[in-house]
C-alpha cells in the first residue's frame, strides 16, 4: 500500500494528534475523535458542529475555528463517528446558546446525528437544530432534492454559516442562514482514479486508464457513471452545464465557485478548470465572488475534482466575505 | 427459552459466521455503496461476542446495542443497535427471552429501525427482511424458527434482487441495483444463518 | 494519461491564465510567463524574483505576493524559463532599490538567471544580487554544500527574505538576510509514486509496490537511493536524523519545520510525519515556531513528502512571523 | 567554405537526425536527471532549422543562440546557445566560415560555455566532447573534418562511460554513473554525426 502511515488502526488517531500539535492555537482534543476550538466554547454564541468520516481534510475536523466551526466528531476514514462522540461535540460546541447540526446527509450520520441530538438534549438540556447538505445535484434528481448526498457544498455551509454564529446570531437565524446557504449549493464531481483506504489497503476500485468517474461523491466509492476521459474544457463544460441545469444562473446573478482537487491533482490542473469555468460564466454574464480553487475536500489521494457553485444574495455574500480562520483557511 | 448464556453463545456463532462472510459482504455493498458492510457487521458482532452480558436480558441486550454503537457507525451498525435497544425495552426485567415473543421482538427491532432510518418496507433494505421473518416467525413451531428465519431471510433477498433499491447509498445506483442483492438484507442472511450450528 | 487537461502543450499557459483570472488582485502576467504583483512593484522596495518550472505549486509562482516575493518567471513543467523571461521578471520587480534573485541551485537556471541579470543590468541599469537555495543535504555531501540543489526550503526564504524587503531594508540587507535564512534551512525528501509531465505522458520512472525512493528532488527524477516503504515514523526519524547529521539541533534551538506533501500524499498523513518529529524534537528540547504542514512545493501528482528544518535567530523568527499573503498562504 | 545556406541545410539535417534521436537522449538523460535532453535538443535544432539566417555568418549564428535560448532553457540548450554566442562574435561581418577556422571555433565554443556552467574539462559533460573536438580538427586535413569529429564526440562518450559525472544533474548519481554514457556527451555525438550526410 503506497501511503504514508505505521499501524493502519491508529491512522485516524496519529493523524489527530498531528494535527493538533501542528496547530495548538487553533485545535484542541478534549475527547478522543472530537477536535473543538483549543479556546472552548464562546459564551453565548451558538455552536456548529459537523461530523464524518476521516480522509478528508480540511473537511471535516480541519474547518475548526474562529468564524467557522466550533466542534467537530470523527470517524474512521470514510466511516461515521458514533452517535457519543456527535453528542460529545455538541457538548463541546454549546456556549449556551443552542448548537446546528450542519453536515452532509448520509444515512448512517443522519440516524447517529439524530440520535446524538437526543442525547444532548435529554443530557445537557441543549437545543439543537440539524441543517443537511445536498448539493450533489447528480445523486437524485431535482425532484427528490432532499436525498442528494453532500459533498463540497459543506465548505460554503460552515463559512457562512460560522460568519452569522460569530456575528452572534441567534440559533434560529443561524439555522436560517444556513439552510439557504445549503439550498443555494450545488455540486457534481469526477474522479481519474480511486484511492486506499489505509485499513482496507486497495483502491476502492479499479478504472481503466482512458476512462474517468462522473458523478462522485467522497468516499471513495465508484461514480455514478463511467465516460471516456475528455480534455478539461469539455469535463468543466458538462460539470457545469449539469450545475446549472439544476439551478439555472443568469445574468447578473452573483456566485462563487469552488473548483476543488479531491487529493491529487494539482492545482495547476484545477486553475485549467477554472479558466474554462470563467470564460463560460464571463460570457454568461454571471459575476464570480471570490472563487475558492484548491484542496477544500478531498478524498485521501484520489485524482479528481469537484466544482462547487453557490448563488449568493446580498447576505450571503457579506458573510461568505467575513473574517475566518483555521489551520487550513484564513479570510 | 433463552438466557444471557445462550445470547452469549448465539453471538459467538454469528461473530465467527460473519467474520467468514466479511468479504462477501464487503465486495456487495462495494458494487452499489462503500464496501464496509462485512467489517461494520464483523467487528460489531465480535465486540457484542466479547461483552460480558447481565443475566437480565433487557440490560444483555442493552449491552449488545452499545457494542454495536461503540464499533460501528456506518448505517447498518446503527441500525442493529437501534433494532437491539428496541428489543431490550420490552425485555428489561427478565432473565430469560420466551420464544414466542420472538416475533414481537423482531417486529419491535424492524419498527424501531424504521423509525429511526426513515425507511419504509418495499425500499430493498434490510427492513424487508425483517418483516418477512417477523411474519414467517408468526405460526412457526418452536424447532422450526430457526429454518423458517433462515427461509425468510433467504426468499427476501433473493425476492428483492430483481428490484431497485430505494434507500441509502445503494439508492444512487437506480436501475443499474436491480439484479444485485441488496448488501443488508444478504447480511441478515447470514445473521440467522449462524444461529442454526 | 490521467491529467485534467487540454492540448499538453498549452498546459502552462491555461494554467497561468486561469490562476490569475481566479485572483486577479494577487497576480498579473504583463508579459507571457512572468507572473508579477497585480499592485506592480513597490516604488522603493528592493524586488524579488524568482523562477522555475512550472508544476511546483505553489511553488514559484505561487508564492508572488504582499511580504514574499515581486515577480517570477516560470518556464513548461520542471523546465527553466528562459533567460530573457527572467530578465523580464527582473525588470517588472524593480522599484528602483535592485532586485534579488532567490532560486533554487539547478545548473540550467542558474546560467539563464545569470544572463537574465547581464541583461537587466545592461538594458535597464538594475542592480541584482543572487542567493540559492542549496537545501537538499542529500545531495551532496557537506564538504561541497554549494553544489546541493534547491528544494522546499524555498519557501522560508521566500518568506523572510520577502518580509526584510516589505519593511525597507535595502538590497545589501535583504540579500544578506535571504543568504542567513538559505544556510539555515536543511530539506530532505522521498516519494512513493512518480508523477507524469504532461507533455511526456508517462510516469518520470517506475517503482514497485514496496519500494520508495529517497532523496527525492522536485523535478519528478529519480530519489537518490531506493528503499523498502518503512512504518512513517521510521521515515520521519530517518529524515530527522539526515538533517540533524548536517545541522546538529540541541536543547533551546528554535526552528521552524516545514512538513510538505510532493502532490498526492494527503494531509492527514503529512500529520502522522509531524507528530513523530515533533516528539523527537520535544524530546531534545527543541522548540518549534510556526510549524507548517501542508502543500508547500510539490511535483505535480507526485505520492511523498518532503521534511524541511530552518534553525531561526530572533530576527528570522520575527520576519518569519510577519505579515504576508498570496493566493496560497496567508501569514 | 560555409555560407549561410550551407549552415541552413546542416541545421535541417541535426533537426531530423536528433528528432530520431530524441527518445534515445530522453532515456539517456532520464537515467541521469530529468529526462528532458532529447526534447532540449530536437526542439533547438528544429527551431534553428526553421528560422530564417541571414547572409552574415555571424549574425546568422546570433540567430541559432536566439532560437536555443527561445526554445530549450534546460541546462544544454543554454550552454548550446552561448557555444553559438561565441562563434557569433568571431565571425560577425563575415559571409562565409573559412573551414581552417572552425577548429577555433569549437575551442571558443568550450570556453565561452566553460565560463558560463563553471564546468571544468574531466567533469564528464560536453565540454569534454568540445576539447576533444577541437583538438582532433586541428591537423584534420579538410575532407576528413567531419568523420574526425564523429570519431573524437564517440571515442570521448565512450572514454568518459567508465568515469563518473561531476557536474550538473548527473552528478548526484555519483559512482552510479560509472558505466553510463554522459547524455551530453552522446547528444554531442548526435549531432555531429548528423553532418555527415
Ligand atoms: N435508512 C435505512 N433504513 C433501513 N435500512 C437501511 C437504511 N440505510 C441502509 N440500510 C441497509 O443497510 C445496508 C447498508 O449498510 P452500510 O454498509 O452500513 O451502509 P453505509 O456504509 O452506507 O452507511 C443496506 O444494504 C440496507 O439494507
Ligand atoms: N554546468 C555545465 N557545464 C557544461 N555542461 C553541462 C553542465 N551541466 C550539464 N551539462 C551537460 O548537459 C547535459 C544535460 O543537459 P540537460 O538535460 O539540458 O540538463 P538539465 O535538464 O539538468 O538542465 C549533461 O549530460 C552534460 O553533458
Ligand atoms: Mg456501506
Ligand atoms: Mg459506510
Ligand atoms: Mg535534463
Ligand atoms: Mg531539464
Amino acid at each position: 500500500m503506497k501511503k504514508i502511515l505505521n499501524n493502519p488502526a491508529d491512522y485516524v488517531d496519529e493523524m489527530l494528534e498531528g494535527m493538533v500539535a501542528a496547530h495548538p492555537g487553533t485545535y484542541a482534543q478534549p475527547v478522543r475523535r472530537v477536535i473543538a476550538r483549543a479556546a472552548g466554547a464562546k459564551k453565548g454564541k451558538v455552536g456548529i458542529v459537523t461530523g464524518g468520516g476521516s480522509g478528508h481534510l480540511p473537511i471535516f475536523t480541519g474547518y475548526v475555528g474562529t468564524g467557522l466551526l466550533d466542534a467537530c466528531a470523527i470517524g474512521d476514514v470514510f466511516a461515521s463517528p458514533s452517535a457519543e462522540q456527535m453528542a460529545e461535540a455538541i457538548r463541546l460546541a454549546d456556549g449556551g446558546a443552542g448548537v446546528l447540526r450542519l453536515y452532509g446527509n448520509y444515512g448512517g450520520d443522519v440516524m447517529n446525528f439524530d440520535m446524538a441530538g437526543e442525547m444532548a438534549e435529554m443530557e445537557h438540556d441543549i437545543r439543537t437544530t440539524t441543517v443537511l447538505l445536498t448539493d450533489d445535484v447528480v445523486s437524485a434528481p431535482k425532484e427528490e432534492a432532499e436525498k442528494r448526498r453532500g459533498v463540497a457544498g459543506m465548505v460554503y455551509a460552515f463559512k457562512i454559516a460560522g460568519a452569522a454564529a460569530e456575528r452572534g446570531d441567534d440559533l434560529d437565524e443561524v439555522t436560517r442562514i444556513a439552510q439557504i446557504t445549503a439550498d443555494a449549493c450545488r455540486s457534481i464531481g469526477m474522479a481519474l482514479t480511486p484511492c486506499t483506504i489505509p485499513q482496507a489497503g486497495k483502491p476502492t476500485f479499479e478504472i481503466g486508464e482512458t476512462e474517468m468517474e462522473m458523478g462522485m461523491g467522497i468516499h471513495g466509492e465508484p461514480g455514478i457513471w463511467r465516460d471516456a476521459i475528455k480534455p478539461a474544457d469539455e469535463i468543466a463544460e458538462e460539470m457545469l452545464e449539469r450545475l446549472m441545469a439544476d439551478q439555472p444562473l443568469a445574468k447578473g446573478d452573483r456566485i462563487s465557485i469552488l473548483v476543488n482537487s479531491l487529493g491529487a491533482t494539482p492545482a495547476e490542473e484545477l486553475y485549467i478548470l477554472y479558466r474554462h469555468a470563467r470564460k463560460k460564466l464571463d460570457a454568461l454574464g454571471v459575476e464570480i465572488v471570490m472563487p475558492l480553487v484548491g484542496r477544500y475536500a478531498t478524498s485521501m489521494e484520489m485524482t479528481g475534482a469537484t466544482i462547487t457553485v453557490i448563488k449568493l444574495d446580498e447576505e450571503l455574500e457579506s458573510l461568505l466575505k467575513a473574517p475566518a480562520e483555521c489551520a487550513f483557511w484564513r479570510v | 427459552m433463552i438466557s444471557s448464556k445462550t445470547l452469549s453463545a448465539a453471538l459467538a456463532r454469528i461473530a465467527s459466521h460473519t467474520e467468514a462472510a466479511s468479504e462477501e459482504l464487503c465486495s456487495a455493498d462495494g458494487a452499489l455503496g462503500d464496501g464496509d458492510l462485512g467489517i461494520t457487521v464483523s467487528k460489531g458482532f465480535a465486540e457484542a461476542a466479547a461483552t460480558d452480558l447481565p443475566e437480565d436480558i433487557g440490560m444483555a441486550l442493552l449491552a449488545i446495542a452499545k457494542a454495536f454503537q461503540r464499533v460501528s457507525s456506518s448505517s447498518y451498525g446503527t441500525l442493529l443497535a437501534t433494532g437491539f435497544m428496541a428489543a431490550a425495552k420490552m425485555e428489561k426485567g427478565k432473565t430469560k427471552i420466551d420464544p414466542a415473543g420472538i416475533p414481537g421482538l423482531v417486529a419491535a427491532a424492524r419498527d424501531a429501525m424504521m423509525a429511526r432510518g426513515k425507511g419504509h418496507l418495499g425500499d430493498k433494505t434490510v427492513l424487508d427482511s425483517l418483516d418477512a421473518v417477523a411474519n414467517a416467525l408468526d405460526h412457526a413451531p418452536l424447532e422450526e424458527m430457526i429454518n423458517v428465519a433462515i427461509a425468510a431471510a433467504a426468499e427476501t433477498a433473493e425476492q428483492y434482487r430483481g428490484k431497485p433499491n430505494k434507500l441509502g447509498r445503494a439508492r444512487m445506483f437506480g436501475e443499474r441495483s436491480i439484479g444485485l442483492l441488496d448488501p443488508g438484507q444478504l447480511a441478515f442472511l447470514r445473521i440467522v444463518e449462524a444461529l442454526r450450528a
